[in-house]
């Protein structure tokens, strides 16, 4: 995919917030969802698989994801055919591979698969319409969260460890299972952290304020060093979970 | 670092969380004279035992209610401010004047 | 010259590592497991640190970091505990707290003069003219602290980092008790952390003689460091010292650079006792120590404290030591032994066996001091006479060594930090654990517990009170231990005063029996009192040797009993704690626009706003003054772009969205039309202005509300508290981050917009002033609102975060042409200023009223109810006390005056400039201030004090001060 | 040294043989049934009061009703630090009079409260802070107080400890500069006025908690006390920490909330810091005493709360901060933390004054700033009970201010501890 390795992330419109800091470490990118998402750090001599495994940081922030809040969201979502459970701080996978994380009774934050094709969000867009005229169904608000957060994943088994040196909630894999969400406090800045899997990899979603996503980047950069951690692009990610 | 109980996100430390202060619903003011409004809203009772606080999840900006006792910190129970606030406040228009 | 013991002596260094550092620039060879006492003291080096008020020569006292006498300067960090920190090639290790050398310090001066500086002397003395202090504290104040803090480091300390622990069962101490404890919680299945000061598991066990062939320690150790081992839920951190016990039990944890703050739902504190001294006339020297640290010293660092040894005794674990002793190849010169009738024990008699004079109903009297006090050549035991006396007579013992063995103290300070009581025991003659808090265990010596079968039961009892508080239970609750042995090993007055003084008290505070006692005398006879006159136990150990003996001092003296006292409250840290591992990585969150980089690229100079940085002006610092002036003519002439993303958003939506901006705002927002702005003012319900933006209506059931950058989250968070409490069927959503925004301003902006905003006719009768849309920039989805803070035609675009970088791209590329020039916040202040628009919180305060603000025209009167309107009422009645006015100045050639410069009426303040500046557009000074009510009207003289105390006359003047009738924004 | 400067009180403890002891608490008398006036709480403000109501009003006959021990409250927990550098009129004139009586504080007492002027300097990292910064100036110098606006060249030069360079997330932009600045030792100020107060005739018992307060038709009438009932003609209440429990037993409510404040100390240094440094933006404030000990502190708690008791998170914060003011001192050690309790009011300035009790006066509302006033309160409090009319310098600062909206406005002064 030789076309790969010339796309320049300023040429499209939507823009991670560290697409310098990627580009810095040698990131190939490639186009989804009208943004450039670094695919594979080439120079690595180390097989980003393995060090995935291990400790490893990736960049998700233009990947589609999106959200709906207050009365009748839930409701309406369920009409449109996602499947959420009734708890909250609890991540509901939907049949795309598409995570329904329920941050509140009337809450959702959806994020789209690793293969960030946005069918299910983008329907959603474009299923949510003011009705006409009042009184109007209740069926939630959408919010912009694929721009209020930025969207980064950390993998490996020495995940929870390093988490639990930027954040306060014991994110270790007996205690937090599969699909657990803490919003909570991360390196001082508010934040989601979603576990998710990839495959038998230990890994996490983490979603925080997208104008802090450099100084969070900066903050993981310096916990995983630690554990041998390192910067893996999305296919690395893919790989783990296929 | 107390551990505190939020209804929706569950123990957390209590970091997380901002003081909102004793619940002292607000009388109608049209309904009380300039001296008693401002006694509602300056003079505390900041009592030396069980208190009833509002506290806000940051992460969350979910506000509720804790029962505290304010010599020992000992939290003693927390739930959602709607087990309190349970019905719509409308204000009666009142008279053009002021 | 390092002479060691052999093997099986120093357990804990390995003699195939030779370390080598230096001491006073000294070479001194040491050891692999090395403390830097060991190693000194191995090569003849006995004097470590000089004392804080005396500069008396100290040494090792208990080898276990719990005092002050071994303090030195390690490299740039100072006050570090000798007998704690293990050596490391080429460590630069100094004394402390001396004048001229280390050997021969001009400080001992003190000594001499020691009578003429009685307790608390610095309170006695130097007041005597009102100058004396001035010229004395510099003097006295040089003779202070201990160690340096290295000035001359660069600006950068070492790494430092923390990590969270959880656990089910937190056990404080790796001694018997808390394996113990540790394996019965783990036998209960419990998650158990192991925390421990040792370089290996063991506390006691490696050290003390349990009997008389010495083994029965080693081989319990060697049986539960196994069991340990084996339980994959204990996690043992080793050379780990829990420093306090915090709410909650929230247990900071130092290892090596990192905190570990570990969470624990139940602690077992089994952190062991504290050997205490006794007190006699130079029990301070080098050469007199705990036995407990000479037999550190022999077992765990193979190091000879000594050639011939005098044991003073009080129970019999002096015994253990004086066999220690024996075996380790030192002579004894006696037992001197504080007790009428020595019990007859196993070790008792093995000591008498071994042919040990023993010295019975006997107390040293003095240490016999060697030249320059750096060591010490004799002891003199005298009879006991009752509490506190010694009879006539005695004799002269040669030795270089004092072992003193008079009793302990539980190590109770996570148990004091935790809200434990104490009571005395009238048998042990020691405070014990009274009432422990909920979640909170005490196992072995701390909780009474002596002999060695006492501490395994007591620590395996309460390891499994813990892990079941924790929720996890096996089996039946073990049985509490019998016979604790607590009674006899803690000799109730094992203090003798000498006429001669130096009998110490406290040695970090060098305060003698009689500065106690004259401290009473003065009238602080409560423990508190005296501890704050004298300063006992106010040193760098705390108190850990001198608070009990200070208790006891007073109970005599005042004739209170010592059941109805108790020892000064223990106060966190345990030991003390670097400022590095409180801080570790300092956390500083930083907000950043879409188009940060963008203006690092145009040469910004950026300012914190807040968590956010914006761009202040674009260019070099010294052109800061042009740039601005260059930005500020840019927007006013042709056009200018500002990043305006850090101002707040929210998204308020829903069939009561328009009520709740009534609610939350003075303005009234019910009939506000879709496609229109509206301005936005918020007061708290004191009536305080505490905020402003515009709310935009996009739909009759969604407005878009901008804050302030720096209110908007308690904006937010306030809407939430007070529909929490209304109940409204709104939703709120704070959208700030999500929102990248510019403002295109000055007469072009319009047709620089139109290139890349195809979607909407931005014709003035189309798109008028406070206008608004949802529509396209640059195929960018984007909010556009006709809004004009600077006073010009002009919009505000709001992007998607992360298409923001492209928006600023497009707009740049398409006022190329026209010579789009960005501009900065300070540019924007002036332009504002220029307008007559107020900065909420700089041309507010704390208690600025709507009334003082001038901005009655934003108050809706009819309203039923806003926050603030109240308040707003009540202030409304009471006449004015200052008002917010434009002026100008009367005389052009007057200097600016300055934000926050004082405007007086005669010598009066009534009020003060808040904001200022010499309008580039206009040519003349333009502010706004604070005046007296009756200066408010235009045309009125306000007389103002400026740099250096010089006054300007302000004329009052309407504003705007530039376009006056909003021509240029309406066009 | 000068021999007119000779420290020669102290040649008798060289010279005599037996220790004159000279004592400062006099051996606790029963308490009588009937007092001129009872002061309840014996910290500071309490005893400057008798001490002041004894020597400029000839008031003797005082019983000072202590809970725990003399001056064990907030006089022993806080960190000495005296200024006069506010923002308001109100609040310049009456802490430049609490300077000035400390300035000759040692000499009335014949006791040495090693007061020290060392120079204060408020950091500005905020254009807002640098504004604030000159508002404080601007008022001070107006009402001839020693405060200056200066900017980090000097900064530098007066204080080169301080880390002025630019690449930290606040740089410091400039700082108020308050020379008058001092500290003193906060309990020798406290023994200082026991001495004098009882050697006057007033008494002091410790250990004596105030159960309830005796009140008949709005008027007070006395105190009961586990060793019995106490009447007296006036009563004064200055019990920081307990404020509003105390009043509550007299019957009214105030604009007060009870929240702890965090101090600690490291291990003595060869000091080397002569001034008190204050950040507000980063909740730190440090200085060195004369024992070499770095005395810091911080903002309030987060919450309200009736406990000394210490936290970690405080530590965490404050040193953090601290090293990026002072950052080659991460090696340095915290010897000891501790709390007192603080009673916080709306506008950050006293309540003083009368009461809704006849004869009932209250000295409250000291929040984090109540050491520094300690003279002045005794020598205003004990005009106003004298007189039963309010200190002019004090007037400002009554109950009633808060519902007639007519608040001194301090938090710009006084929001971080120091």
């Amino acid at each position: 995919m030789a076309s790969l390795t010339n796309l320049d992330p300023a040429t499209l419109k939507r823009r991670s917030f560290i697409y310098r800091k990627l580009a810095a470490a040698g990131a190939e990118f490639a186009e989804v969802n009208g943004g450039a998402v670094a695919m594979r750090y080439p120079a690595r001599g180390e097989q980003e698989a393995t060090i995935a495994r291990r400790m490893a940081l990736a960049d998700l922030s233009v990947l589609p994801h999106c959200g709906v809040k207050g009365r009748g969201t839930v409701e309406w979502l369920t009409s449109q055919g996602l499947a959420i459970g009734a708890d909250s701080n609890k991540a509901y996978v939907q049949a795309g591979g598409e995570l329904a994380a329920r941050l509140a009774p009337t809450e959702i934050f959806l994020l789209d698969s690793l293969h960030g094709t946005g069918q299910l969000i983008g329907k959603l867009n474009s299923a949510w319409q003011w009705a006409p005229a009042a009184p109007r169904p209740q069926q939630g608000y959408p919010t912009p969260r694929q721009d209020s957060h930025g969207w980064f994943m950390v993998t490996g088994e020495k995940s929870a460890e390093m988490f639990a040196k930027i954040c306060g909630v014991d994110l270790r894999p007996r205690h937090c299972p599969v699909g657990t969400i803490a919003q909570t406090s991360i390196a001082k800045m508010s934040g989601i952290i979603i576990r998710a899997d990839l495959g038998s990899t230990l890994a996490y979603h983490l979603l925080a304020d997208i104008a802090a996503a450099e100084y969070l980047w900066t903050c993981l950069e310096d916990a995983i060093a630690e554990y041998d951690g390192g910067i893996v692009g999305l296919a690395a990610l893919r790989s783990l979970q296929a | 670092m107390k551990v505190m109980n939020c209804p929706l996100n569950g123990p957390r430390n209590i970091s997380e969380f901002a003081w909102g202060g004793e619940v002292k619903p607000m009388p109608d003011p049209a309904s009380l004279d300039d001296h008693a409004w401002g006694d509602w809203l300056f003079l505390e009772n900041n009592e030396a035992g069980v208190v009833r606080e509002w506290w806000c999840h940051v992460p969350t900006s979910f506000w509720f209610i804790a029962e505290r006792n304010t010599v020992t910190d000992e939290i003693l129970k927390t739930y959602p401010a709607g087990e309190l606030f349970k019905d719509r406040v409308n204000f009666a228009p009142k008279a053009e004047k002021m | 010259m390092a002479s060691r013991l052999p093997h099986p002596f120093g357990a804990w260094i390995d003699r195939s590592k030779p370390v080598g550092f230096t001491f006073e620039g000294k070479q001194i060879d040491g050891f692999d497991g090395d403390t830097i006492a060991s190693a000194l003291l191995a090569n003849g080096q006995t004097m470590i640190s000089r004392s804080f008020k005396y500069h008396r020569p100290r040494s090792v006292l208990t080898m276990a970091g719990q005092d002050a006498n071994t303090l030195v300067q390690v490299g740039d960090e100072p006050n570090c505990l000798a007998d704690k920190r293990r050596i490391e090639p080429g460590l630069k290790v100094e004394g402390q707290n001396y004048v001229g050398s280390f050997d021969d310090d001009k400080g001992r001066f003190t000594e001499l003069v020691e009578r003429f500086l009685p307790v608390g002397f610095y309170y006695k003395s130097f007041h005597e003219k009102k100058t004396s202090w001035k010229a004395w504290e510099p003097i006295i104040r040089a003779m202070a602290g201990l160690g340096k803090a290295d000035l001359t480091a660069d600006f950068h300390h070492s790494y430092y980092d923390k990590q969270y622990l959880f656990a089910d069962v937190a056990v404080i101490g790796g001694g018997p008790a808390g394996m113990a404890a540790a394996l019965s919680a783990a036998d209960s299945a419990a998650e158990v952390v192991l925390v421990d000061e040792g370089a290996e598991l063991g506390g006691s066990l490696w050290y003390a003689r349990f009997n008389v062939d010495g083994t029965h320690g080693s081989l319990t150790r060697a049986e539960l460091e196994a069991a340990v081992a084996g339980r994959r839920n204990i996690r043992v951190l080793s050379e780990a010292v829990c420093t306090g016990l915090f709410a909650d039990n929230w247990l900071p944890v130092i290892k090596d650079n990192r905190l570990y703050k570990l969470r624990a739902k139940s602690v077992v504190v089994a952190t062991g006792s504290i050997e205490q001294p006794s007190v006699f006339r130079n029990n301070d020297l080098p050469g007199v120590m705990f036995a407990s640290a000479a037999q550190r010293l022999l077992r765990l660092y193979a190091v000879k404290p000594g050639n011939r040894a005098v044991v003073l005794a009080a129970n019999n674990d002096a015994y253990g030591a004086a066999l220690e002793m024996l075996d380790a190849g030192l002579s004894i010169a006696a037992m001197v032994d504080l007790r009428a009738a020595v019990p007859n024990t196993d070790l008792t008699q093995a000591v008498r066996r071994a042919g040990v004079e023993i010295i019975a109903g006997h107390a040293i009297k003095e240490a016999i001091a060697g030249p320059g006090k750096a060591r010490i050549t004799g002891a003199i035991a005298a009879p006991v006479a009752g509490d506190g006396k010694l009879g006539d007579g005695g004799r002269t013992l040669e030795c270089d060594l004092i072992l003193m063995a008079v009793g302990y103290s539980p190590a109770a300070h996570l148990l004091h930090h935790a809200g434990t009581t104490f009571a005395y025991d009238t048998g042990s003659h020691m405070y014990r654990p009274d009432t422990v808090p909920a979640h909170v265990f005490a196992a072995g010596s701390v909780n009474q517990a002596y002999a060695l079968e006492a501490v395994l039961a007591d620590g395996r009892r309460a390891g499994w009170l813990a892990a079941r508080d924790a929720g996890h239970t096996s089996g039946t609750e073990p049985p509490a231990p019998v016979d604790l042995g607590c009674d006899g090993v803690t000799h109730p007055w094992p203090i003798f005063p000498h006429d001669k003084g130096m009998d110490f008290v406290d040695f970090d505070e060098d305060l003698k029996y009689k500065d106690l006692i004259n401290g009473i005398a003065d009238g602080f006879d409560n423990v508190e009192l005296l501890k704050r006159y004298s300063t006992v136990g106010m040193g760098p150990s705390q108190g850990k040797h001198s608070a009990v003996a200070a208790v006891r001092i007073v109970a005599r003296e005042t004739g209170e009993s010592l059941n109805r006292m108790s020892v000064t409250t223990q106060r966190p840290p345990y030991t003390p704690e670097k400022f590095g591992h409180m801080a570790g990585r300092v956390f500083e969150p930083e907000r950043r626009t879409a188009m940060h980089h963008r203006h690092l690229e145009l040469g910004a100079q950026m300012m914190p706003a807040g968590l956010w940085w914006r761009p202040a002006y674009y260019g070099k610092k010294s052109d800061r003054d042009t740039a601005i002036r260059a930005e500020v003519s840019a927007v006013r002439s042709c056009v200018g772009l500002i990043d305006v993303s850090t101002l707040g958003g929210l998204d308020v939506r829903g069939p009561d969205a328009a009520e709740f901006l009534n609610r939350m705002y003075t303005f009234a927002y019910a009939k506000q039309q879709v496609g229109r702005c509206r301005y936005v003012l918020m007061t708290d319900n004191a009536g305080v202005v505490t905020d402003d933006g515009v709310a935009v209506r996009f739909h009759d059931e969604h407005f878009y509300v901008t804050a302030t950058t720096s209110g908007v989250d308690v904006v937010y968070r306030q809407m939430l508290w007070w529909n929490a409490q209304w109940r409204l069927d709104v939703d709120v959503a704070n959208v700030t981050a999500a929102y990248a925004g510019v403002n295109i301003a000055g007469p072009k902006s319009r047709e620089v917009l139109k290139r890349v905003c195809e979607g909407v006719d931005l014709s003035a009768a189309a798109f008028p002033y406070m206008g608004a849309a949802m529509t396209e920039v640059a195929g960018i989805p984007a909010r556009i609102m006709r809004v004009g803070f600077v006073g010009e035609l002009g919009y505000e675009v709001h992007v998607p975060a992360s298409q923001g970088e492209a928006l600023w791209d497009a707009l740049m590329a398409a006022g190329g042409l026209e010579g789009i020039r960005p501009f900065g916040v300070e540019a924007q202040r002036i332009l504002r200023l220029e307008k007559g628009h107020i900065i909420v919180s700089q041309d507010t305060d704390g208690l600025t009223s709507v009334w003082e603000a001038d901005m009655a025209w934003a108050v809706a009167k009819t309203k039923p109810f806003f926050v603030g309107g109240r308040s707003a009422e009540i202030q409304a009645k009471k006449p004015l006390t200052r008002k917010l006015v434009g002026f100008t100045l009367a005389n052009e050639s007057d200097p600016c005056p300055e934000e926050c410069h004082l405007v007086l009426k005669g010598e009066e303040i009534v009020g003060r400039v808040t904001s200022a500046v010499r309008s580039p557009s206009l040519n003349k000074v333009v502010g706004l201030a604070y005046v007296h009510p009756s200066d408010g009207e235009p045309g009125k003289h306000i007389d103002i004090k400026v740099q250096g105390g010089r006054r300007v006359t302000g004329v009052v003047t309407k504003y705007p001060f530039y376009d006056p009738d909003n021509k240029r924004q309406e066009m | 040294m000068l021999p007119a400067l000779f420290p020669y009180k102290l040649l008798p403890y060289g010279f005599r043989r037996k220790y004159r002891p000279q004592r400062f608490i006099p051996k606790q008398k029963d308490l009588k049934s009937k007092y001129d006036v009872v002061i309840i709480g014996g910290g500071g403000h309490a005893l400057a009061c008798a001490y002041y109501l004894a020597r400029d009003h000839g008031i003797t006959d005082v019983c000072i009703l202590e809970k725990g021990y003399l001056a064990g409250g907030n006089t022993a927990r806080n960190t000495a630090i005296i200024r006069s550098n506010y923002l308001t009129p109100e609040g310049v004139r009456f802490y430049e009079q609490s300077l000035k009586l400390y300035r000759d504080l040692s000499q009335d007492f014949d006791f040495n409260i090693l007061y020290s002027e060392r120079g204060h300097f408020t950091l500005a990292h905020t254009d807002a802070a640098v504004r604030t910064s000159r508002w404080r100036a601007e008022v001070n110098k107006q009402l001839g107080v020693d405060s200056e606006l200066i900017f980090p060249d000097e900064i530098h030069r007066l204080c080169p400890s301080l880390n002025m360079s630019d690449d930290v997330r606040y740089p410091i932009l400039g700082a108020l500069y308050h020379p008058p600045g001092s500290i003193a030792r906060h309990d020798a100020v406290a023994w200082g006025y026991a001495r004098g107060a009882t050697a006057l005739g007033a008494e002091v018992h410790q250990q004596t908690p105030v159960t309830s307060i005796i009140i008949e038709n709005g008027t007070v009438k006395g105190v009961e006390t586990p060793r019995g009932k106490v009447y007296a003609n006036k009563v004064m209440q200055a019990v920081a920490g307990s404020t509003s429990v105390v009043a509550k037993m007299a019957g009214f409510r105030l604009p007060i909330r009870t929240i702890p404040l965090q101090a600690c100390v490291s291990v003595p240094l060869k000091p080397f810091l002569d001034q008190i440094i204050v950040s507000g933006s980063l909740h730190v404030y440090v200085s060195q005493s004369s024992r070499g000990e770095l005395v810091m502190g911080g903002s309030t708690d987060p919450y309200g709360l009736y406990s000394t008791r210490s936290t970690l998170d405080f530590k965490e914060g404050l040193l953090g901060h601290m090293l990026e003011l002072l950052p080659m001192l991460g090696e340095v050690k915290i010897l000891r933390q501790w709390a007192g309790m603080a009673d916080m009011t709306p506008d950050f300035s006293p309540i003083m004054g009368p009461t809704p009790v006849k004869n009932y006066y209250i000295d409250s509302g000291w929040g984090t700033w109540g050491f520094k006033a300690t003279p002045v309160c005794g020598m205003t409090m004990a005009h106003t009970i004298a007189t039963d009319t309010p200190h002019e310098l004090i007037k400002p600062f009554y109950l009633d201010r808060f519902v007639e909206y007519a608040q001194v406005g301090e938090k710009g002064a006084a929001s971080v501890g120091h």
